[in-house]
């Protein structure tokens, strides 16, 4: 077990991935200004995550926690690029990113 | 960890598919602009081919450090998500038209590159795994969607499928965070032991297993996680919507047996009412949104949302006549599914694209062969006997009827009855409405399609049997 | 005496009516099956049989629509608020596998 | 002590910048705030001990990803005056919905349980946090590292295959050839009657085939098959 981790506890740690986790949330559903923003909040929502993996990792002194960080950033960084480039084609066909215009399908 | 004992040999499907699939690319890359498709679809659907045959023979067994397994019910699931994919691929060959280039060759590529992720999730030993081979597959998909890039409609499709995945996803890796911070491991077995050691599930366990359940609902559009669903199924290019309605709610499903039967299986008691819920609310969701839909790929959305409802009930049952029921449930889905895409693809007025069901009108006369397939697989999935569609509602409601889950199999018979009103719509519409103009003559490959699923869907029950008896094999190794 | 029935049936004309009309068994008759039948059956032809019996599966039919139609419009279209379903969803079921 | 002081400072500043994220009236300023939460986050990565993947979240998350959303943001040209302010109709339920989420995690957490039975932890004893990792990703998890190489590469097609016009909207040259020419081939004198149009005699506005030899095939459309309907079809243009 990491000594600094052993000073602050796991708890501190679990709040904070809590309070981004609901963060992230809040920016996908309350958000009504643009798409861009809905992805930076998926990211923070991914960034959570990685914190609860990596104080457990800490705290449980294993690694697969870290290796699965490790794979979760670069599967959150492929997913940034998709996402930006299915925001740009929309873009280009609709000429608009606002998430209320995103409803030509619907019932 | 020896090399000997690292199994390179069980992930042999797996790696031949990478392999093909990224010689594909690069070989069909340098075709000159427009002439890659056709290459790249028949070079697709061989290594889809090629790799159903070495599923069938790879040795089993588990390896790569804990992280993947081969087992009975890894191949069952292999054979399908495959079976899927390749329908996929000749319905994209037949579906784009000298008039309609808009796919392009990239397409059978990426359901290739899907395809390989479900088919690492049909055999995740390791929480890892699942999330990697979930993510690979889910990418791919949302480029698919999209893929018709001047289409604004596709385009919307790829966008709301992606956020919506995306925070799906995120969830379930938040549930895989918890669920690892309980256990220490993220290995099955290790998982296995964990949960069972503890007395009373701590609450933190149960948050993670209801994080990666939500997740896994997501993929399986089950209410109230299904609203992406019509929306997306609609705007996206029809093979990829084939695609989309089989291959991956088979991994989905795959996962969902695997890490709820056997890591979770043993705090059961409080999973087990959140999946008799969700199958619930989607079988009568389904049934019920599916009656004032006019465009077919939206009713074939909400008919999948019901259909995967009726499959849940199998793992609601949670025995072992239930997952062979949804096992069952599932091959006969993939047929009827992938024939009445095969009839979508082939809707085409002048060239161009139709969707309406108003569209079908008199295709009785102008086109009875078709008409004729169509009728089937409406049959089928409302659960006539002796079409496909029968055995696997039929299975599915005796395991849960077997199992004491009265309430499920009632809502279940209302629901197929609300069901057959929609389904035999499409039949009423086709035989008895006065024709339209005639579609267009289908493609060879369609027609291959819907023709070969006709068939298999009518000659079910000869091979019920075998289907049978590896589907049994499948849930031994299951539960064991 | 050939007039003998005709007397007896002027001095007993009521008793000779009553067996003439047999009894007044098909009025009695007419009164306490027919009558009624008739009004049970009219009424169960046209109340129940159009209303009821053909009218039931054309409610069920219409309740079914309708609320298939309100099911549909739960579909909006909206990102935010399919977002929103699934969120709510997660926390209904969280709410019940924490509590049960 | 000195542990505690640091970690808190940090979860304050990603916390804040976090809120700013999705609140910031201006895109721009999001991906600012986005980039100050993951340098904090890996700060909190630094605290708990596993400094290759603090690294790692500025290199990769600082260093490609948030400069690519901040390309993004900039190269669409969205008019950000016309943006929608606030929040969604719903956003008290909503609110209250997040809440209650808040609650039932904060309460799970409360007393944090690990497995009484759990497997024997996965570790490296004697090496670095970066040295073990990856000898466990090159052994253990090979095959989970070469899956999302293909994630990767999947991420690359989709982004060239949905992005990449064939069609581009600017006229391309070819230089070496454009400074191959003489005025000769370039430049046509025309003599013209009073009253009369350059138009009647196929326009000047692009002077014949000469025009699309110097240029990048496809980049200036079709090449005509005849420079008559060329004109023609200039002609048009110019109405």
């Amino acid at each position: 077990m990491n000594a600094a981790i052993d000073a602050i506890g796991l708890g501190p740690y679990l709040f904070v991935s809590a309070a981004l986790l609901v963060l992230g949330v809040f920016g996908i559903f309350l958000n009504r200004k643009n798409i861009i923003v809905m992805l930076m909040a998926m990211e923070l929502i991914l960034l959570s995550a990685n914190l609860n993996l990596v104080a457990f990792s800490s705290a449980l002194g294993d690694l697969s926690g870290q290796v699965m960080v490790l794979f979760v950033l670069t599967i959150a960084a492929a997913e940034a690029a998709i996402g930006l480039a299915i925001v740009t084609v929309y873009f280009r066909n609709r000429g608009s990113i606002q998430v209320e215009d995103v409803t030509m399908m619907k019932g | 960890m020896g090399v000997s004992s690292f199994n390179w040999a069980i992930a042999l499907p797996e790696i031949a598919l990478a392999l093909a699939g990224v010689v594909i690319l690069a070989g069909v890359v340098l075709q000159p602009k427009g002439e890659g498709f056709l290459p790249a679809t028949v070079l697709s659907g061989a290594a889809l081919l090629g790799c159903m045959v070495l599923v069938l023979v790879c040795p089993q067994g588990h390896g790569y450090a804990g992280t993947f397994v081969n087992d009975g019910f890894a191949r069952f699931m292999k054979i399908l998500v495959l079976a899927g994919a390749l329908v996929a691929v000749v319905l994209g060959a037949g579906y784009r038209t000298r008039e309609q280039r808009t796919l392009p060759f990239e397409a059978p590529v990426l359901i290739l590159f899907s395809t390989l992720g479900a088919m690492i999730m049909a055999s995740s030993a390791n929480l890892m795994t699942l999330f990697v081979g979930l993510e690979l597959s889910s990418l791919s998909i949302y480029i698919l969607c999209a893929l018709e890039r001047d289409n604004v409609l596709s385009s919307e499709a790829g966008l709301k499928y992606f956020i919506l995945g995306s925070l799906a996803s995120g969830l379930l890796l938040y549930g895989i965070s918890l669920v690892y911070g309980f256990a220490g491991t993220m290995e099955y077995t290790g998982l296995i032991e964990a949960v069972r050691s503890a007395a009373i599930p701590p609450m933190g366990l149960v948050v993670g297993i209801v994080f990666v359940l939500v997740g896994l609902c997501f993929k399986l559009s089950m209410v109230p996680f299904h609203m992406w669903t019509p929306d997306v199924y609609q705007g996206a290019p029809t093979p990829v919507t084939a695609y989309m309605a089989g291959a991956p709610k088979f991994a989905a499903f795959a996962l969902f047996l695997r890490v709820m039967a056997g890591p979770f299986g043993a705090v059961a008691p409080r999973w087990q009412i959140l999946i008799e819920t969700v199958s619930i609310l989607s079988m009568v969701y389904g049934a019920f949104a599916a009656i004032p839909q006019t465009n077919i790929k939206r009713l074939m959305a909400y008919s999948s949302i019901g259909h995967m409802g009726y499959a849940l009930m199998g793992l609601a049952a949670a025995s072992m006549a239930g997952l062979q029921a949804t096992l069952v449930y599932l091959s006969a889905y993939l047929i009827m599914n992938a024939g009445t895409f095969g009839c979508i693809a082939a809707m085409r007025r002048n060239g161009r694209e139709v969707n309406g069901i108003a569209d079908l009108a008199g295709l009785g006369k102008t086109d009875p062969g078709m008409a004729l397939a169509l009728a089937i697989f409406m049959f089928s999935m409302v659960g006539a006997p002796p079409l496909a569609g029968f055995f696997g509602k039929f299975l599915v409601f005796a395991a849960a009827w077997q199992a004491g889950q009265y309430p499920l199999v009632a809502v279940g018979a209302a629901a197929s009855i609300v069901g057959a009103y929609y389904y035999l719509r499409i039949v009423k519409v086709m035989y008895f409405d006065a024709p339209d103009q005639a579609l267009d003559r289908p493609a060879p490959g369609l027609l291959l399609v819907s023709g070969g699923m006709g068939l298999a869907t009518v000659l079910f029950i000869a091979v019920l049997g075998p289907i049978l008896s590896f589907a049994h094999q499948a849930a031994i190794a299951l539960v064991g | 005496m050939p007039t003998l029935p005709a007397r007896l049936a002027q001095a007993l004309w009521p008793v000779y009516r009553f067996l003439l009309n047999k009894w007044y068994f098909d009025e009695l008759y007419d009164f306490i099956f027919v009558r009624p039948y008739a009004v049970l059956a009219r009424a169960l032809w046209k109340g129940g049989e159009e209303g009821v019996v053909e009218g039931m599966p054309l409610d069920a039919v219409r309740a079914t629509r309708e609320s298939a139609v309100q099911a549909v419009r739960l579909q909006t279209g909206s990102l935010a608020l399919y977002a929103f379903s699934m969120l709510g969803g997660l926390v209904v079921l969280l709410t019940v596998a924490l509590c049960g | 002590m000195m542990a505690q002081l640091v970690f808190y400072i940090f979860t304050a500043v990603l916390l804040f910048s976090a809120v700013m994220v999705i609140t910031a009236r201006n895109p721009v300023h999001s991906v600012l705030f986005l980039i100050l939460a993951f340098f904090n986050a890996s700060g909190l990565f630094l605290v708990a001990g596993a400094e290759f993947l603090a690294m790692l979240l500025v290199i990769v998350y600082v260093g490609a990803v948030a400069v690519l959303f901040l390309f993004v943001v900039m190269m669409l040209d969205v008019d950000f005056g016309q943006l929608r302010e606030g929040f969604q109709k719903y956003a008290p339920l909503g609110g209250c919905v997040g809440g209650v989420l808040f609650a039932e995690l904060v309460l799970a957490f409360s007393h944090w349980e690990m497995a009484p039975g759990r497997a024997a932890p996965l570790a490296a004893p004697g090496l670095t946090n970066t040295a073990a990792l990856g000898g466990l990703i090159y052994t253990h998890y090979v095959l989970l590292f070469q899956a999302c190489g293909l994630v990767l590469l999947v991420a690359m097609i989709g982004a060239i295959t949905l992005t990449l016009r064939e069609k581009t909207t600017g006229r391309r040259q070819n230089i070496t050839r454009q400074h191959a020419r003489t005025r000769a081939d370039t430049l046509e004198m025309l003599d013209l009657e009073l009253g009369e149009s350059v138009a009647d005699r196929g326009g000047f506005l692009r002077p014949k085939a000469s025009y699309n030899e110097i240029a990048v095939p496809g980049s200036y459309g079709l090449v005509p098959e005849n420079p008559q309907d060329d004109a023609a079809s200039n002609r048009e243009k110019g109405a």
